[in-house]
Order: structure tokens, then C-alpha cells, then sequence
């Protein structure tokens, strides 16, 4: 009998950022009883599999320390990381350095890349990377915007941090190349409690579209501000504001048709390659489950599992290297998409589907807010369910 | 008047036994690399540093009495310059660590000057919205602003080529910086140093009435701290691999952490960051897997010990069983015994007035 | 109107005793000196009868009952007054504001700020400076008048002509005489032996935390009072 | 018009400051308590009032009928049965105590409700405005809260430095003992001051919670502005507290209108260099 | 006579607000002389130690110590040029030992290493009666016990010039008089003393010279036994009745 497989998994289960991973327990109890098994590795011998989770506390130097604790302490043979870079930076260096192969998703992918110093002739050679990255997520805004006739005048709210910057820098000139004025008044601060001058600077810049990159509390601040100062947009598109469903709740008629970007949902036509799953079994199973509405990360974070299990089928259950050798080989239909390795921008990266949504309050359905598809430039495989509505 | 002699003390045979021990620690984590246990090893530096923070901190608050709730300031600071050399100065993390530390002591020394025209709840919210200052101001530089940076793996492999080879260099490292600053502080408590912080931390007026120049003092242990913890940051931030402002300045992490660490051991004593960091440790170990609880654990034995035993663990300890490791005290001690005075029998007023009753 | 006494009463600090069985009558109406050298214990038996520090209830009797060990706080509403030793005056008050707090449970009777101001000079002018921007003689004056306010039953002085000029305190012991004649009964610890004697009914001596001597004042030689003052 | 709209932005903006550092100017100044868990309180009575709303379908200013007398009965066992043991010569021990219970509060709260944001509402007030001339609009609700942080402060100002009560309350932080000598039940007035401070507490935290959104960790954040504005004012001076927060409301306006990117730290430049100027703050009241 | 001036105050000027403590003071005391200074509770008596120590800074005027103006002092230098003082309200180290207290003054006062300084404190101990609290924390003491410590640590920075306040209060006959043999002692030493008390038989028993400071003036200035006999003295200071 050889010893169990181990998945190294780091998640913020605690800390500001515990919201997003609030899905992990279902997402790793759903997989463990489809493992209880074991899986046949190639050469035909069954091994168990571990999935060994760490907490990082939403909190950078616990990522990077839970990361090392992983590779040293567990010898674990291969890592998944995701939810925000605060998650994915500090494990990633550390498997770097330590030669562990890496999957990882959700943020960026710019943030993994260039963000970390990586250049083309020198990649990161351990961190697989599956997300979308800024073209996607430009076109797509561009694409929701495209169908409320705006005068394409966009104020920018990006802060100042990993994620921010990266817009900053990766979005001016896609927004230039399609005739569109960007408004940026400079990276504020997260957290700031009052954008008024900012505020004063779109409405004399006339912009009828906001875009951003912004922390929920710090959305509600400065669209209430902008209601309070006369200022309405026709079209709020954030990442990461309102991004659940619960968020939205709270904030009630302010959330309507806000539109953000969704990267995993029901319809989207995939099936998981372990449990067989769709993805509207998938998402029933959540919550049916947790009794809680579904939502986009239980998706991708799956994701990000079966990849690194089908790795460890298709070594031989060998050492990191070997991980690292077959990772780099992957061809896996996920429930999040078909991921292929060496088919993205950088060598370490895959691009996955996106789309555009907004947020609509249902009227007595099942939850009070769904996110409706309104655009599908960036998943031409997931079916758009209506055309796009200005925000009031 | 009196044939009595006395001798001034200060190490006591329990002393001398637990320097011994102390010295045979240090031997056996000499002796740590040769079991090749990564694990181990790291988990080691990671004491080494809190041990070392700890300490400087101790040194500051409990001697100095320089309540600091910024040090992170300084551990940030050295983090970021470890960076900076390593990354645009191209010069090996080892070099950098003590260059890193000098920087911080030379920007500490503006911070000092502003915040010694405050005191008590003054001084600690102050030097706390000055590592505020300089974690925004980190976010501005190009130091990867708000984003932060990684450092090259290629600088860590420079080294040393193998991997073993670069954990015994920061693991021996790491524990010349904790043995370092634990004889720094003691060796300038023993001093005459020591006299005077203490003088100056329980009234500053009394200890400028008897010649110390309190500021200069309290300037120079400011600067030290600094230092020293900036060199600590840079080692830190050398193990996380990458700094951002709100993991370097992070004030929960790398002050109120510290914090804890001494305040449950024993403010005040050398002694208390050995017993702060075991506890602490202790309880990071056992509760690694059920998320914050080791912080909501160490926040409730924090606030036990303040209610029923405000010296710390050690504190406690060491009054009841009259332990020190490190002695620092002088304390007087007759050593030959003199024939009692003998008794007078009669009384009377003028017998009184002559009598040699202790001087006033 | 009362009559305090204590017991066999014992009193530590940690793990220090300071006091070993102390029995002591305060009469009703009565002065009585306590006299001992430093560190026999005079503050320590005032405290303990404010219940500043603890003891057990039969240790301390107000008119015959217990009251050893109850809250600080509540020996002022049974009309004992204390001038601590060392003034305490609050230093986020003003001098008015410390009289004030004097009277915080104060029953009826002669003593207002009228009265106070009129007894110590000074004080009226620096009505409004924080108590402790005063020279340490109206700190002291400060201090008696505070305590003074709540129109005590009994006032129990701890050493309060330390640090006051002579005229001031023959003042002091003037008032103190008057007081007395308006039926207070107080008590009196000081050094300067010959005055506490000279104004006191009934003298306690004490020593290393016992009584050495007690008696009425004008029966006591000053010579068997220096003998037991100094335990010589 | 740009500045002056600007500058009014930053008076309102320091109201908000204001109202969320009276409770904290209360401890602080009074009883020498450096409440590191303010923030953290803060957010409790945010939760506190959104519970209510949930199992009663009331709005949240209805919830302070139930949330105020909670939060005065928890302040005042809180300092019973907690810091009082701590408070004396050391602003240490009580230090560490709010700290721990920072850490606490936080947690629990996360272990009860999540890290989902929540929000309190209030309907279309939260948005309405009026104008005053062509650029300048003034939002109802900051005004609102505005005046309410002026309301407490009289309120507050007129009970601790013109009443018994607060006389009691400075004499016994000054030296409990000798105000037990005077009669006073020490442990009682503190206990009533933290109750005080926290009912100001529950007060603020309804009002940010109807402001924007919170979680279980959005207490520490703004909790350096609260001691900001305290210190700026002076140890002990509640006027001084509002005055405080409007120096750090209109510094930040003026910095984030050259540069959003310095909006945040300009607010902590301008406190540093108030205390380079004045080391105790505009008006002290407590001598050090 | 004869002696050159050690310290010499000229037209010292203090306020507090509209409290006026000095007005146009002028003072010279000569080396190894012992002033006693008297007056009312409030004169500015503690406040005139304050500004020759440095702990205030006067209004207007010079402090000239050795003929040199100290004015732009801070506390530590006028301490390590040898001017010596004792507090009213006692400030002791209270975590230190008491014998630590006087360790450190002496160390840092007169600038010795620490082994030279240890038997010269033992020995001031000694004299000051604190020897029975020597490994006692400073905060532990009572208030007499602060007050020897006062003078204890005062005497180990080995002062040219010692400032005296109100040390003798609160003594027993005897101990009082074991204080004037003391003081008696040190003056025979060559140290220039200036003493406040309100003691004024102590007084008179060890300085050469008593002024007496009242509304922010020196009223009064001679030989201790003229300078009370005098009516004003007597009606201010000291009331009707004769010491
Ligand atoms: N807070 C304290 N902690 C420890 N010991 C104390 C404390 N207060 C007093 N003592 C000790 O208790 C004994 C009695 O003290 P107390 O203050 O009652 O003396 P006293 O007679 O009032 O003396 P004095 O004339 O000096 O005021 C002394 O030996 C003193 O050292
Ligand atoms: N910081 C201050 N602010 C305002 N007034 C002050 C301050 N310090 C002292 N005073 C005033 O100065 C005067 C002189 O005080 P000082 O302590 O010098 O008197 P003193 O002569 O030593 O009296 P005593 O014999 O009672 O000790 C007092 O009236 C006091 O009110
Ligand atoms: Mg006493
Ligand atoms: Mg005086």
C-alpha cells in the first residue's frame, strides 16, 4: 500500500476575505465522498487522496506562512490556491521557490504574471494559472456598455492595490483602442470615506459609466455620495463590489442592474470530470446543501481541484517534478470549462470563460437577486438571457 | 559607626543553573540542521524572529517605558529596504539584512524626535499613526505600491546554489539574531545604561534632577529598537518571499501580536519573551486548524492575565519561586553578622535624646 | 453621632503585616491622638477604618456594629471624614470642584464653601486652577476643607500640619478646638507629639503595629509617652 | 464653487469622524482608557441594531429603543466586571484588555454572521439632498448625522462638566482611591461612564451601518481617525473632539481634491503635525 | 564672608497666569554658606528651587551659578554641574530599589562608575536611616521614608549647591534632631546648602543666613534669630506666638 496523495489547499476561511471562500466546505465535501475511492492512477494502481486545508486569514504573511507549512511540514505533493492575490501571491512564490506545482484561480491574470515579476523568457515554471485576465474582462464591460448607448465617457474607481493597479495599467489602452474617454481620477485608497471630489470630477467630465474595481463598503459610500450630489450613471460595472448575491440583498434598489463580471454560473454547459456533475446540478447541490443561494467561486474553486487531480492521475502519483511535468501537459474538460495547458497568453496560464451580468431583483422567485447573462463576447459557449438595462 | 560590610549581588545560584541551560538550548538548535527536518527548522527562525521582536519591544515599553504601538514601522521599513537592495541595489539578502537595519535606525531618528514631544496614550497612538504614515507612503513609492513585490527566486538561490545549504544560512541567522538581541538587551540593562532607562521610565523629572539626560537616552534605546527590528523585518520578509504595505505594516500581526507575546510573559523581564513566545507558539501549533482561534485565544488569556496576574506568566512565576534567568537587580546583602547592640535597661528623656537610634 | 473601636485588629499589605491586633475607642465627641514613630502603623489603622483596606467585619465596630471590610464608599455616609495622608487632591478638578466632591454625600451642617474659604486664605482666589498647581501648604488646607464639607461626625486627620507654615497651623489647631467644641470627635495622628497631646482627650501609641501605650492625655507623663513612642 | 462644495464635503465628512470618536473621546479622555476595540464596539451595535430589524421588521432607528438600553447595561457590566480590575497608574493592562477584546468581538461576530457584508437601511432619505445654488448639493443624511454629533456633544458636555455625576466621574479617574475616601462608589461611576460611552457607541454604530456596509472586521479600520480626532481636540475636551473631526474631515477633503491618492494620508499628516505643534491637542482639559 | 558667590539670582521675574510668584528677585549666596528660606504656604518658595534646578524656566532674569549664566540649561547639565535638590512632593524611582534610587543618582549625578558609587551610597544610606529598606522597591515606602530617600539621592550626585524642601516635617523630636546633625555634618563638608522649612527651630540650628519670601519678594534677609524676632515676619509666618 503507497502512502495517500496529498493536495495542498489554501483558502481564506477566516478574515475579511472569508465571504468568497464561505463555499470551500461544501466545494471539498462534495469531492471527498466522489475521493473516498481513491483515484486509479496511470499504471493502473489505486491511491487515496488527501486534501490538506490551510487557513491564511486573509491575510498575506499567513498565506505565504500556511504555504510553506504545506510544502515542508505536509510534503505535500501539489497545491491549489485561489480567492483574491492576497491568497494566490504568497502561495505561489513559496511553491516557486520550493519547486511544488501550483493551481491557481481567481484573480487576474496579469497579477500573476508581470505582477510577480515573471517576463516572457522567464516564466514562472510551478503555477498553473486559470482566470481570465484583462482583455476579457475590458471586452466584456465594453460589450455590456455597448448596448446602453452611452456617450462612452468612463469614470475609473480603481484603488490602490495588487488588483487595482492592475487595471489601472492593463485597461486604458484596451478602453482607447474602442473610442472610449476614460475619467481616471488616481488610485484612492480602500476604504476611503468620502468621494466627493471624485464625484465632482465625473459629473463635470460628463461620465455616464463607471467602472471599477471596488470593495462593497466602499461602492455604497460612493454611490450613495453620487445620488445625494445629483450624479447618476447609466452603467456601474465593478469586479469584486457585488459580486454575491448577499451583497446586492443588502443593498437593495441601490444593486439593480449593477453589472459585474461572472465567471462561473448554472447554464454554463460544463460538467465537473469527477463527480460528474453539471453545473445547475452542481449549484442545486450547494443549495440544497448549505440552504444558502449558489455562487460563482464554488465553480472555479472546483475547478481548480479536478485539475490538480487529474495531474496527480496522469503522473503516477510521481514526485513534485513529475507533477509539475504532467500539470504542464493538462487537457481537462472542468465544469468551469475545458482547461489546456500552453493555450493561454503566457505559458503558465489559461484563459477561462467569462461573462457580463447584472444584478435583478426577482420578483417572489426563489432568491430575491439573480445575476442575469447579459453578455457572452468572452464564453461563447454560455447562453446571454436578456439584453442589458441602465441602472436608475 | 556600624562594622557590618556589604556586598552588592547580583547573580544567584539559580541564575548561574539557568544560564547553563540557556547556553545548552542554544547548543542542541546548533545541532537542529544535522536532523535535515525543513519543518522544524523553519518553525525555529519563525520563533527566532518573534523572540527577537519581542524582545526590542520589551526593551522599549517595559524599560523605557516607550509605549510603541508603530514598531511595525520599522519591521515594514527593513522588510522593504531588504527589498529594495536585493531588487535594484542587486546586492545578496545576507549583505542586506544589516543594511537594512541601519536604514531603519536612520529614518527611526526623525520619528523619535517627533514623537518624544508626546507622552503616555499620546506617544502610542502617535507612533501608531506614524507606521500608518509609512505603510501610505509605501503604497506611493515604486516599491510596487499598493500591489507589493516579489522577491527573485533567483536572488534566494544566490545564496546559496542548494537548498539545503540556504536554510542552514537563515536558520544559523535567524538564531544569531534571537541570541543577539537577547544579549543586546541584557548586556545594556547590566550597564549603567539600565540604571538610568529605568529611572527615567518611572519619573523623568526625578532622573533629570540626578544628571541623566533623559531624551538622549531615550533617544539612543529608540534608534537601537529600530534597528534592530528593522533588521528583523528584513529577515521576516526574507523567508515570506514578498512584501506589500498592508502585510508589512500589518499593526495586528507584527505589533499587537508582539504585544501579547511579552505582555503574557511578563513585561518588564527579560525572562517574559521566552515564556510569551512559547505560549504563543504553543497555541498556534495546537489550534492551526480552526482558523483564528489561536488569536481569539491568546486575546482571552492576554485579558486573563491582566486581571489576575499583571506581571505575566513569568512574573508570576518568579515571584512566587523567587526565579531569575537573567538578573539584572542589584540588591544589597550583608555578608558578616555584628553582635546585636546590647539592650539598655533604664529610660529617661535625656537618655533618649542620646540615644544613636538610626540617623534621621 | 458615633463611637468607633476596633478589635484585635490585624491588617497586611501582601504578604507584609503592619498591624498585629490593634484594639483602639474612638469616643463620641472625644479627640484622640495616635502617635508612633514612622512606619508603626498610624495610616493604617485610619485606613482600615475607612475600609480602604480590608479587614474582617468584627474587627471594626461604628456604634457596636461590624463594619469591618464594607466599601470605602460607605464610611463617608456614616459621617467619617478622612484627610489622607499626602493630600490627594484630584488634579482634573479645580480647587472648587475638589470642595465640592467633599460634600458629594454630605449631611447637614456648619460647613459650606463660604466657610472654607473664609477659614484658609488663598484658596478663594485660586478657586478655578486645578488643585494641584498649588503650593503644598493649600494643597494641605485644600485637602481639610474637602474633607471638611461633608460636615463629618468624625474627621480622622493624618498628619495634616505637615508642610504648613506655623501660623497656619496654629490656625489649624484653633479650628481643630473649635471643631471639637461643636461636638466632632476627632482623630488626630501627628508627629509633633506635645501638640497632638496638648489638644487630645485620650492618646494611642503605637509601635511596630501594636499599642504600646494608651490613656487619657492628661494623665500620661510626657516621659512614659516618648518610652513607649520609642520602644527603648 | 468647486472648494467651497469641497470644503463642505470635508465638514460633514468630519461630523461622521466626530460622531464615531465621542464614545472613544469619553473613555479616552476621561478614564485614560485607550479602547483599542472601539472600532470593533462600534460594529457590534451595527449588528446589533440589524438583528433587531430582522426579527422585529422594524427600521433602524426604531432598533435603538432596544439597542441603546443593551448597550448601556453591556458597557456597565463590561467595566464592572472587567476593566475596572484593570484601570490605575498603568495605561497598559486596560490597553491589552480592549485589545483582546477587539480580537473577540470580531470573531465572534464572524463566527455568528459570516464575513457577509450587511447594511441597515433606510429608504429614499439616504439618498435625498438639496441644492444651495447651481453646484452644490447637500446630502440630508450627512447633515443629519452631523447635527446629531453636535446634539451628543452638548448633551455629553453639559453632563460631564456641569453635573455631580461628572465631577464624581474626573475625581475618581484621577484617583479612585481617595474618591472612595470621599464617598464615592468608584466602581459604579465608571461603570455608568462606560455606559454612558457606549449608548454614544450604539448611537454611532446605527448610523454607519445605515452610512454604508459592515462586517464582522470593518471596526478597526476607521478607529485610528477616532483617536485622530481625539488627540487633535485635546484629551478630555468633548468640543474639542468635534473639533478634531472636522480638522481631519476637511484635511482629507482638501488632500483627496489635489490627488485622491493622498485624500487618506493627508488626514494623518495634518494629525501629526498638529501634535509637532501642539503635543496636547487644541483644548486639554486633563493635565499630564 | 568673603566667600565668592556660588549662585546668584538677578531680577528673577516668575508668573503663573496673573499669579505673580517672583518679582525682580534678587539673591546671592556665597560658597559654603546655609540658607534657610521661610514664608507663607503658596510664597513661591518650592518654585525658586524649580527655577534654579531648570524644572521651570523664569519670566525674565539670570541664574548665574560659578558665575556663569546657567539660564539655557536643561535640568540633567545643571545637576551634573553640581546643583543637588530634593522634592517637596517626593518623586522616587518606585520600581527600583531604594538602593537603586541612589545608585543611579550617583552614577549619573557625579559621572562615577558604578563599582566606585556602590560603597558611597551604602554609606549615605547609613546616614539617611534608610538601610533597613535598601532592596525595598521605592514605591513601597512611606511618605517619611520617600522624603530620607530624597535627601539620599539628592546628597549622591554629590552637589556643590544642595536645594533642600521641606525635609524635616513630619519627624519626631528625635529623629528631627538627628537631621540637624546630619545636615550639621555635610556642612562642615564645604556644601552650599539652601534649605525650605517650615520646621524653623531645625532651621535655625544649621543655617547661617534665612530670607523670607512673601508675595514674590524677599522681605527679609539676616541672621536666622534677628530675622524672626521681626514683627513683619512674626504677624505673616510665624503667628503671635514665639518658636
Ligand atoms: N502600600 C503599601 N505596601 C506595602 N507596605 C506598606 C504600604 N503602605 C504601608 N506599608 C508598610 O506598612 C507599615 C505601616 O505603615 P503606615 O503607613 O501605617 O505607617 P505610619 O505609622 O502611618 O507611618 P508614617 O508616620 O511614616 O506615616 C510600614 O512599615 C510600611 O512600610
Ligand atoms: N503650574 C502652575 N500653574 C499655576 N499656578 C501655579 C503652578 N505651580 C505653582 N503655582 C502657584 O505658585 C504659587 C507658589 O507655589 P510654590 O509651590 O512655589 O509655593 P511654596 O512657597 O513652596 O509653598 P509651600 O510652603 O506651601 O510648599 C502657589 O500659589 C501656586 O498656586
Ligand atoms: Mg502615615
Ligand atoms: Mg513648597
Amino acid at each position: 500500500q503507497s502512502r495517500p496523495l496529498r493536495i495542498g489547499f489554501v483558502s481564506p476561511s477566516t478574515g475579511p476575505l472569508a465571504g468568497a471562500a464561505a463555499g470551500d466546505p461544501f466545494v471539498l465535501e462534495n469531492l471527498r465522498s466522489a475521493l473516498a475511492g481513491g483515484i486509479t492512477v496511470d499504471g493502473g494502481s489505486k491511491r487515496a487522496v488527501e486534501i490538506v486545508v490551510r487557513d491564511c486569514q486573509s491575510n498575506a504573511n499567513r498565506s505565504s506562512e500556511v504555504a510553506a507549512d504545506l510544502i515542508l511540514r505536509e510534503g505535500v505533493d501539489i497545491m491549489c490556491a485561489s480567492i483574491h492575490s492576497l491568497t494566490v501571491t504568497p502561495v505561489a512564490d513559496q511553491c516557486e521557490l520550493n519547486g511544488v506545482p501550483l493551481v491557481s484561480s481567481i484573480t487576474p491574470w496579469e497579477t500573476q504574471v508581470s505582477g510577480r515579476g515573471a517576463t516572457p523568457d522567464k516564466p514562472f515554471r510551478y503555477q498553473l494559472h486559470m482566470f481570465w485576465g484583462f482583455s476579457e474582462v475590458s471586452a466584456t464591460y465594453m460589450d455590456i456598455w455597448r448596448q446602453l448607448k452611452t456617450n462612452k465617457v468612463v469614470g475609473a474607481l480603481w484603488p490602490n492595490n495588487t488588483d487595482g493597479q492592475g487595471f489601472a495599467k492593463g485597461f486604458p489602452p484596451l478602453l482607447q483602442e474602442q473610442a472610449y474617454t476614460l475619467v481616471d481620477p488616481g488610485r484612492y485608497q480602500d476604504l476611503t470615506d468620502d468621494y466627493s471630489s471624485i464625484i465632482q470630477l465625473f459629473k463635470k467630465s460628463g461620465v455616464e459609466i463607471i467602472s471599477g474595481n471596488v470593495l462593497a463598503p466602499d461602492w455604497t459610500t460612493f454611490w450613495t455620495q453620487a445620488a445625494q450630489q445629483g450624479f447618476k450613471a447609466k452603467a456601474a460595472t465593478t469586479a469584486a463590489a457585488l459580486a454575491f448575491a448577499s451583497t446586492a440583498e443588502q443593498l437593495g434598489p441601490l444593486a439593480q442592474n449593477h453589472s459585474f463580471d461572472l465567471f462561473w454560473h448554472p447554464t454554463f454547459p460544463y460538467k465537473s470530470s469527477i463527480t460528474g456533475q453539471t453545473a445547475a446540478d452542481y449549484a442545486a447541490a450547494f443549495e440544497s446543501s448549505t440552504g444558502r443561494q449558489w455562487n460563482q467561486i464554488i465553480g472555479t474553486v472546483h475547478a481548480t481541484l479536478e485539475t490538480a487531480i487529474d495531474t496527480l492521475k496522469r503522473s503516477g502519483g510521481g514526485d513534485r517534478e513529475a507533477n509539475r511535468e504532467a500539470l504542464f501537459k493538462t487537457n481537462l474538460p472542468t465544469i468551469q470549462g475545458p482547461i489546456v495547458a500552453g493555450s493561454g497568453p503566457a505559458p503558465n496560464v489559461v484563459i477561462t470563460p467569462l461573462t457580463g451580468a447584472q444584478w435583478r431583483m426577482t420578483k417572489g422567485g426563489k432568491h430575491p437577486f439573480e445575476p442575469i447573462i447579459v453578455s457572452n463576447v468572452s464564453a461563447r459557449d454560455v447562453p446571454v438571457a436578456g439584453p442589458a438595462e441602465a441602472t436608475s | 559607626m556600624t562594622n557590618q560590610t556589604y556586598i552588592v549581588a547580583r547573580a544567584t545560584t539559580a541564575s548561574k543553573a539557568a544560564l547553563v541551560i540557556m547556553v545548552s538550548c542554544v547548543v542542541v538548535l546548533l545541532l537542529v540542521p544535522l536532523t535535515g527536518d525543513r519543518g522544524s527548522m523553519r518553525l525555529i527562525v519563525e520563533i527566532c524572529y518573534f523572540l527577537a521582536l519581542a524582545q526590542m519591544w520589551n526593551l522599549l515599553a517595559g524599560y523605557a517605558g516607550l509605549l510603541s504601538v508603530g514598531q511595525q514601522a520599522f519591521s515594514g521599513f527593513g522588510g522593504y529596504m531588504l527589498f529594495a537592495f536585493v531588487v535594484y541595489g542587486g546586492l545578496s539578502p545576507l549583505i542586506s539584512l544589516p543594511l537594512a537595519g541601519i536604514l531603519a535606525g536612520i529614518v527611526s531618528l526623525p520619528v523619535a524626535i517627533l514623537m518624544f514631544r508626546l507622552s503616555g496614550p499620546y506617544f502610542a497612538i502617535g507612533t501608531w499613526v506614524t507606521a500608518e504614515v509609512f505603510k501610505l507612503v509605501f503604497f506611493e513609492i515604486p516599491l510596487g505600491g499598493g500591489s507589493g513585490m516579489s522577491l527573485p527566486i533567483q536572488a534566494i538561490r544566490d545564496i546559496s546554489p542548494t537548498t539545503e545549504g540556504r536554510e542552514l544560512i537563515i536558520y544559523l541567522t535567524a538564531l544569531a539574531i534571537a541570541v543577539g538581541s537577547v544579549a543586546l538587551v541584557y548586556s545594556m540593562l547590566r550597564s549603567r545604561f539600565g540604571l538610568a532607562l529605568t529611572a527615567v521610565r518611572d519619573n523623568e523629572r526625578a532622573s533629570a534632577s540626578v544628571g541623566i539626560d533623559s531624551f538622549r537616552l531615550k533617544l539612543g534605546v529608540f534608534v537601537t529598537v529600530a534597528a534592530f527590528t528593522g533588521m528583523v523585518g528584513a529577515l521576516i520578509f526574507l523567508q515570506k518571499l514578498r512584501i506589500s504595505p498592508g502585510s508589512a505594516f500589518d499593526v495586528m500581526e507584527w505589533s499587537a501580536g508582539i504585544i501579547f507575546i511579552v505582555v503574557i510573559g511578563g513585561i518588564g523581564r527579560i525572562e517574559g519573551p521566552f515564556v510569551g513566545v512559547a505560549v504563543y507558539f504553543l497555541l498556534r501549533e495546537t489550534t492551526a486548524n480552526y482558523g483564528a482561534w489561536y488569536m481569539i485565544l491568546l486575546g482571552l488569556l492576554a485579558i486573563v492575565i491582566m486581571l489576575f496576574a499583571r506581571q505575566g506568566l513569568w512574573g508570576f512565576l518568579a515571584e512566587r519561586y523567587r526565579l531569575t534567568v537573567f538578573p539584572i537587580e542589584r540588591r544589597v546583602r550583608t555578608v558578616e553578622p555584628v553582635e546585636k547592640a546590647k539592650p539598655s535597661n533604664g529610660i529617661s528623656d535625656t537618655a533618649i535624646s542620646n540615644l544613636s537610634l538610626p540617623p534621621f | 453621632m458615633s463611637t468607633i473601636e476596633t478589635k484585635g485588629l490585624t491588617a497586611y499589605y501582601g504578604d507584609f503585616q503592619a498591624l498585629f491586633g490593634v484594639d483602639i475607642i474612638l469616643r463620641d465627641g472625644e479627640t484622640t491622638a495616635i502617635i508612633g514613630a514612622n512606619g508603626a502603623g498610624k495610616s493604617t489603622v485610619m485606613k482600615a477604618i475607612t475600609g480602604l483596606i480590608k479587614t474582617s467585619p468584627e474587627m471594626v465596630f461604628i456604634d457596636g456594629a461590624p463594619c469591618g471590610g464594607r466599601e470605602a464608599h460607605t464610611a463617608i455616609a456614616s459621617g467619617i471624614a478622612m484627610v489622607p495622608e499626602g493630600r490627594r487632591l484630584f488634579p482634573s478638578l479645580t480647587v472648587e470642584e475638589n470642595l465640592l466632591l467633599g460634600a458629594h454625600c454630605a449631611r447637614k451642617g456648619p460647613w459650606t464653601l463660604e466657610r472654607v474659604y473664609e477659614v484658609f486664605p488663598g484658596l478663594k482666589e485660586r478657586r478655578r486652577l486645578s488643585g494641584t498647581a498649588l503650593s503644598g501648604g493649600q494643597q494641605q488646607m485644600v485637602a481639610i476643607g474637602r474633607a471638611l464639607m461633608s460636615n463629618p461626625t468624625s474627621l480622622l486627620c493624618d498628619e495634616i500640619s505637615l508642610g504648613l507654615a506655623p501660623v497656619i497651623i496654629e490656625d489649624l489647631y484653633r479650628n481643630i478646638a473649635k471643631l471639637k467644641e461643636e461636638g466632632l470627635s476627632i482623630v488626630i495622628v501627628e508627629q509633633d507629639l506635645v501638640r497632638a497631646v496638648s489638644v487630645a482627650d485620650r492618646v494611642y501609641c503605637l509601635m511596630e503595629g501594636r499599642v504600646s501605650l494608651e490613656g487619657r492625655a492628661d494623665e500620661m507623663s510626657l516621659a512614659a509617652i516618648r518610652n513607649a513612642y520609642f520602644g527603648v | 464653487m468647486e472648494w467651497i462644495s469641497t470644503l463642505l464635503q470635508g465638514l460633514l465628512l468630519g461630523g461622521v469622524y466626530s460622531l464615531f470618536a465621542i464614545g472613544l473621546s469619553l473613555v479616552f479622555g476621561v478614564m485614560r482608557l485607550v479602547n483599542i476595540a472601539h472600532g470593533d464596539l462600534i460594529v457590534l451595535a451595527s449588528f446589533t441594531s440589524y438583528v433587531v430589524v430582522q426579527a422585529l421588521g422594524v427600521g433602524p432607528l426604531m432598533s435603538l429603543v432596544i439597542v441603546l438600553p443593551t448597550f448601556f447595561l453591556f458597557g456597565y457590566l463590561v467595566q464592572l466586571l472587567v476593566l475596572n480590575r484593570t484601570l490605575g497608574d498603568d495605561m497598559l493592562p486596560p490597553m491589552i484588555v480592549t485589545f483582546g477584546l477587539s480580537i473577540v468581538i470580531q470573531n465572534a461576530l464572524f463566527d455568528v454572521f459570516t464575513a457577509d457584508n450587511r447594511k441597515l437601511n433606510l429608504g429614499p432619505i439616504e439618498t435625498a439632498s438639496f441644492r444651495l445654488g447651481n453646484d452644490i448639493a447637500i446630502g440630508i443624511y450627512p447633515l443629519a448625522v452631523f447635527a446629531i454629533a453636535i446634539a451628543t456633544i452638548v448633551a455629553l458636555q453639559a453632563l460631564f462638566y456641569n453635573t455631580k455625576l461628572g465631577r464624581e466621574f474626573r475625581a475618581t479617574s484621577d484617583d479612585a482611591e481617595a474618591a472612595r475616601m470621599m464617598g464615592i462608589n468608584t466602581k459604579r461611576v465608571f461603570a455608568v461612564a462606560t455606559g454612558i460611552g457606549m449608548v454614544v457607541i450604539a448611537i454611532a454604530g446605527v448610523l454607519m451601518g445605515v452610512r454604508t456596509t459592515f462586517d464582522p472586521f470593518s471596526g478597526p479600520v476607521r478607529l485610528l481617525f477616532a483617536f485622530e480626532a481625539v488627540i487633535i481636540g485635546g484629551l478630555g475636551s468633548i468640543w474639542g473632539t468635534l473639533f478634531g473631526g472636522i480638522v481631519l474631515g476637511l484635511a482629507q477633503a482638501i488632500g483627496g481634491q489635489i490627488d485622491p491618492q493622498f485624500q487618506i494620508m493627508t488626514g494623518h499628516i495634518v494629525f501629526l503635525v498638529v501634535l509637532l505643534l501642539r503635543p496636547t491637542g487644541f483644548f486639554p482639559k486633563v493635565q499630564h | 564672608m568673603g566667600a565668592p558667590p556660588i549662585l546668584e539670582l538677578c531680577q528673577l521675574d516668575k508668573a503663573f497666569g496673573k499669579i505673580v510668584i517672583a518679582e525682580g528677585i534678587d539673591l546671592s549666596v556665597s560658597q559654603g554658606e546655609g540658607l534657610g528660606i521661610i514664608g507663607p504656604n503658596g510664597a513661591g518658595k518650592s518654585t525658586l528651587f524649580n527655577l534654579i534646578a531648570g524644572d521651570d524656566r523664569p519670566n525674565s532674569g539670570d541664574i548665574l551659578f560659578d558665575g556663569r549664566s546657567i539660564n539655557d540649561m536643561k535640568p540633567y547639565q545643571r545637576s551634573r554641574l553640581g546643583i543637588g535638590r530634593s522634592y517637596q512632593i517626593p518623586q522616587p524611582f518606585g520600581k527600583m530599589t531604594v538602593f537603586e534610587n541612589v545608585l543611579t543618582a550617583a552614577v549619573f549625578g557625579s559621572g562615577t562608575t558604578v563599582a566606585e558609587a556602590e560603597d558611597r551610597c551604602i554609606e549615605i544610606l547609613h546616614r539617611t536611616g534608610l538601610m533597613g529598606e535598601v532592596n525595598k522597591p521605592a514605591g513601597r515606602l512611606t511618605l517619611l521614608q520617600r522624603k530620607r530617600l530624597e535627601l539620599a539621592r539628592s546628597l549622591a550626585t554629590r552637589p556643590r549647591l544642595l536645594l533642600l524642601d521641606e525635609i524635616a516635617g513630619g519627624l519626631t523630636e528625635v529623629e528631627t534632631q538627628a537631621l540637624i546633625n546630619t545636615i550639621r555634618d555635610l556642612r562642615e563638608t564645604g556644601v552650599t546648602l539652601i534649605w525650605i522649612e517650615h520646621i524653623v527651630h531645625a532651621l535655625i540650628a544649621t543655617v547661617d543666613r534665612l530670607i523670607v519670601l512673601n508675595g514674590g519678594r524677599i522681605i527679609c534677609d539676616g541672621k536666622p534669630r534677628e530675622v524672626i524676632q521681626s514683627p513683619e515676619v512674626r504677624r505673616i509666618y510665624l503667628g503671635v506666638e514665639p518658636e
